[in-house]
């Protein structure tokens, strides 16, 4: 078992809820003190994304956030200098779109990202069936691979899902991509379907953007992951002392 | 003893090519295009669902297309052309072959509406036409740049009764609209079909699409045998997305004939790109050396695309097809004197494999040799934006 | 025992047709119209022209265009409508078929250039197109008012290696392109053949470029029998100077079915015209008190005139066919009618007869009936103009 | 033998040469005032043009001369009530389209013309096989029908037209409409061809704009007519003064 899914179970045995901010690497030079901030204000794991030209899974505002960073000259190895330089007190987890990896080479990608910090990575295109090698290549840096289900997934994929998917099972509460759905829509139903066949920590993502939103998907799940709604608040000025709150009014909800 | 290989065959149960192909989608998607997987199998194997959609292509599409040899031409260039004339077809280009097989399996399906994503617009009026027959409802995306650039094309679709949406991100043209086509497929996958547009995307759109479009290699198979041309020394074909070279090549993929397909020297993902992984599938893509995709650039809108569907990928590593890329200065010159000499105005894309025979006629191409041109598409979509072009130069 | 009467055989040796036709041209011109008349009747008699001419048009133009059942538009409207496809002919519309005739008439009499009249600019591209396939030197005269509303198509006959010449005499549109051609083709009779773009002028233009299209109405007949529809009960096409609907007529003039010609309301010769002498004929014409001729006006260009063929004009008179008039609203509404339930962009012109059938289903053709169309074109070349209309609405 | 050939012949036994002005009816108010004037100048007869809607076989300058005249409500009823009105002192022939006179009734017109003076009749797009009845109607009301022959006439059609014409022949120089060519180009052969089958005046047209010409046409045939040089002065403002002097030096260079 990778450390990423020690570590969340342990979490979970705790009893308590997971919380993960998604941020965008280098949309703004502060970035990580951004995720830093996050960590403070009650996050318990960081997705961390790596700008690609054709994000074809995320929303307008996700897109923007990857323009401006692509644009200010982010790359792999710069975020990685980054993460490397920093020490943000939670686990790091890239999310990014398959082509990156595969040009940069998938044993040096994943080797490149183990000694950066990171210990899981979510690649919304790199399906079960494709995902051999690149899961090869993070085996041999603990590197988590972590894989979505959404509503549309059938019973057969859910319980390969389940089963393959490394540190948490990613739920998608509705069919749609990040940013444009509100709420939570068929998370229960999802989630369910993941705990039929795998007992691996389920969180629930796309569609939350609001801390009444989180707690309601944390009642069935053992957590959340908060994108666009964070991002949309960076991409409108805000600090990182803003983001702390911004997390911490989340973790109120969850907690409560 | 080892047995030839055996080319444009179906692809590996993961949608291979060789080492391309596949399907790299989001899980969200994963289940509509296994879905569409197995209907198009179990639709290409029923003799009722074939003859639907090949009496479609004949009495609305107006296949088959006829081979016309282009006399004067071929005299000037010293060598024996013959234009498999796509451009005939219903819509102005082969895209119809497409669209109107995606639309029979889309009603096949019991779906009841297509999204599409298009360029210069060809294949959005293809698909919305397609659509209107059937009376599926139909939105297309474009990119805003595009709209503007294409208006016409917008109101033709619009006409048909389908809804336009430009599309605002990225470079706000073909490749950001098939990025916001598969995110809206996200959303309505339930009910709605993605036509893609090229023999590109996850599996089993890049075969299936040039199943599609293999129709024009069989017809053209069978005219010059008729005509006692036989097999071409030659077949030769412009390259977007690749699904009109897909077609031709598909009959004669086994014979002797060399295969060609002219890319757009600024969208040349074979000769200048390198293995990567986009719009559903891995194959050869113009990317910066960190990996991001970078835009083409064409006189063309339609080759406009910085990738290549997988199988060219794969024909090309095998070395059982040729690409080759071609400038626009050359490609006005073709497009001018096809006109001139053969009374057909080609598409600006179609003109790129014009002016690769002129390049090459005596030269790679042996004085004499027999080529077959796929004339994808007429030029009368690109007749204004080449009058703007050279009155700009008077 | 009288037998019935014979209709669209060949006219008197004069070119009548009852009272109209004959040839009303300056002396200067009367050579070439006795030396155009014997060579069409030594081609039209020789088997060799004859298939040259056919093959050109199945190889080059794309003949045979299909017949399509328009499944949807005839639900709506409770009759069953067969869509005769000219649309889908090189060029967009039935003048390919003419012009393929007229230019190898061209050179099998030893001319090498030949002029022709246009007003929206299709028999010119389609002139252009046939004399740029033969190397023939080709020059167009059009309204100047027509070059401004229609550039693009002055475009792509230059692009085709024509030469277009404004014409700035009375109402600068088609009845003075016609004129206009007219008055030089005096000047370069010796070596030019004047290619005109309907069934109108002198004879044997009428009758000859009647046979031309016949082809339409020959294919049609043949169709509709092969797929068990036989003879339809009504045939219908838009009438300008009249080739289309003549050409589709040719193929059922003998027999049961009713032959409607649908002009443009603003330019019903048959309906508000009288007889007079015009461009080289009698006929039908709409003129003033005085005898003037006066400005046609629909809104397609290609309707445009203030006359009709001299044989429509007899087919009115012997009560064989029947003549409507449809005004430019009903065509906005047909035209977008047959896009949406069809998939098929018909050109304004082509939409004249959708609107009539639309008007008239359940009444003048009763419920069940069938009807043949004409879809003389495509509608591509009135996008822009369809789209400033309705703009101008909103 | 129509009264209009009785004189014309007369004309040339008296050993001179026609001078046949054209002038468009109605392009001006005091058009019959050009007429008188050039009448006084040396005409022996004139040609009045009555507009029409689409004058195939005129260049631009008399189709400009018609589209002013139609413009000011030229009809052959006005013309020919003015025709009546005044005393021109020479034979009158009508030139038009046939669309016209078919309007108007060809009985009816020819026998209108009539009554208002006119002798003759040039109906350019009226072909010989298609005159019959026109010709009918002529022959009630003394009108001649004057046909033209062209260079391209065939030697069958010009014995045809030169004994079907009457009054004179007239003889096109060129392969052109009125005024776009200069000079008298194979006028020599076409009159001869006339001639050799009959002895009716034939006078040469289109293409005669100065007095040179004039004076070279007439070396060879009976007379000549002069059209749209003349016209394109009334269009540039000539006074009636102007076309005497105009017509007396075409008259001067005739008789020299
Ligand atoms: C006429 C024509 N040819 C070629 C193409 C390129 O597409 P493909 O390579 O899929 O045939 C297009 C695309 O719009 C087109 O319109
Ligand atoms: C599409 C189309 N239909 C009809 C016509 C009318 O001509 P006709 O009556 O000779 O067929 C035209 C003339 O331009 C045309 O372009």
């Amino acid at each position: 078992m990778k450390s990423l899914e020690v570590t969340l179970r342990a979490l979970r045995e705790s009893g308590r809820k997971a919380l993960v901010p998604y941020f965008m690497a280098g949309v703004t030079p502060n970035w990580t003190q951004h995720v830093a901030a996050a960590v403070h204000g009650g996050a318990d794991a960081v997705e961390v994304g790596i700008p690609f030209s054709d994000p074809m899974m995320d929303g307008v505002i996700i897109q923007k956030a990857a323009e401006l960073s692509l644009a200010a000259g982010t790359t792999i190895d710069s975020i990685c200098a980054e993460l490397a330089a920093s020490d943000l007190g939670a686990p790091l987890i890239v999310m990014t779109y398959y082509n990156l990896f595969h040009h940069y080479g998938l044993r040096r990608a994943s080797g490149r990202l183990a000694q950066s910090g990171v210990s899981g990575a979510i690649v919304p295109d790199l399906t079960l069936e494709e995902s051999e090698e690149w899961r090869a290549a993070c085996d041999e840096n603990d590197i988590a691979t972590i894989f979505l289900v959404a509503p549309s997934t059938t019973p057969e994929r859910f319980a390969r899902l389940a089963r393959a998917t490394e540190g948490f099972c990613y739920a998608s509460a509705r069919m749609a991509v990040t940013g444009r759905a509100q709420g939570a829509g068929d998370a229960t139903r999802v989630v369910d379907a993941v705990r039929a066949t795998s007992d691996v920590p389920t969180y629930v993502g796309i569609g939350i953007s609001s801390p009444e939103q989180a707690r309601d998907a944390t009642e069935h799940s053992d957590g959340v992951i908060v994108g666009s709604a964070l991002v949309d608040t960076i991409l409108t000025g805000a600090s990182p002392a803003d983001t702390e709150v911004f997390i911490a009014s989340f973790r109120r909800a969850i907690d409560k | 003893m080892s047995q030839p290989p055996v080319f444009m065959g179906a692809p590996s149960s993961t949608g291979r090519f060789g080492d391309f192909g596949g399907r790299f989608v989001p899980e969200a998607l994963m289940p509509a295009c296994l879905e569409l997987e197995a209907a198009f199998i179990d639709a290409w194997s029923d003799p009722v669902f074939i003859d639907e959609y090949h009496s479609v292509l004949h009495e609305f599409a107006g296949r088959s297309t006829p081979v016309t040899y282009l006399g004067r031409f071929s005299k000037l260039f010293g060598v024996e052309v013959y234009a498999k004339r796509e451009d005939l077809a219903h819509t102005g280009s082969h895209k119809i072959n497409n669209v109107v097989g995606q639309t029979l399996l889309t009603r096949r399906m019991g779906k009841t509406r297509v999204i599409a994503e298009t360029g210069a617009g060809q294949h959005g009026v293809a698909t919305a036409t397609a659509a209107a027959r059937l009376g599926l409802a139909c939105t297309v995306y474009m990119g805003e740049l595009d709209t503007h650039r294409q208006e016409l094309n917008v109101f033709r679709m619009e006409l048909l009764g389908s809804t336009v949406v430009p599309v605002t991100s990225g470079s706000k043209t073909l490749k950001d609209a098939v990025n916001e086509a598969m995110r809206e497929w996200v959303s309505c996958v339930e009910d709605t079909h993605y036509c893609l547009g090229s023999v590109m995307g996850p599996h089993p759109f890049p075969w299936m699409v040039r199943e599609f479009q293999s129709i024009i290699g069989r017809e053209a198979e069978e005219q010059l045998t008729a005509r006692g041309v036989g097999v071409p020394d030659v077949v030769v074909a412009c390259v977007g997305g690749g699904s009109n070279a897909a077609g031709i090549f598909a009959g004669f993929a086994n014979s002797s004939a060399r295969l060609v397909g002219v890319e757009a020297a600024g969208g040349a993902a074979v000769s200048n790109g390198s293995p990567g992984v986009l719009h559903g599938m891995k194959s050869m893509l113009i990317q910066s050396e960190h990996g991001q995709i970078e835009e083409a650039h064409s006189i063309s809108a339609g080759l406009d695309y910085p990738g290549i569907g997988p199988e060219h990928a794969f024909l090309a590593a095998s070395g059982r097809a040729e690409y080759v890329g071609i400038g626009d200065e050359d490609v006005l010159v073709a497009l001018q004197t096809l006109s001139q000499l053969e009374g057909i105005i080609p598409a600006l894309e179609s003109a790129h494999a014009v002016a690769w025979i002129m390049q090459e006629a005596g030269k790679a191409i042996p004085r004499g040799s027999t080529v077959l041109l796929n004339l994808s598409g007429r030029g009368d979509k690109d007749v204004a934006q080449v009058l703007d072009i050279l009155r700009g130069r008077e």
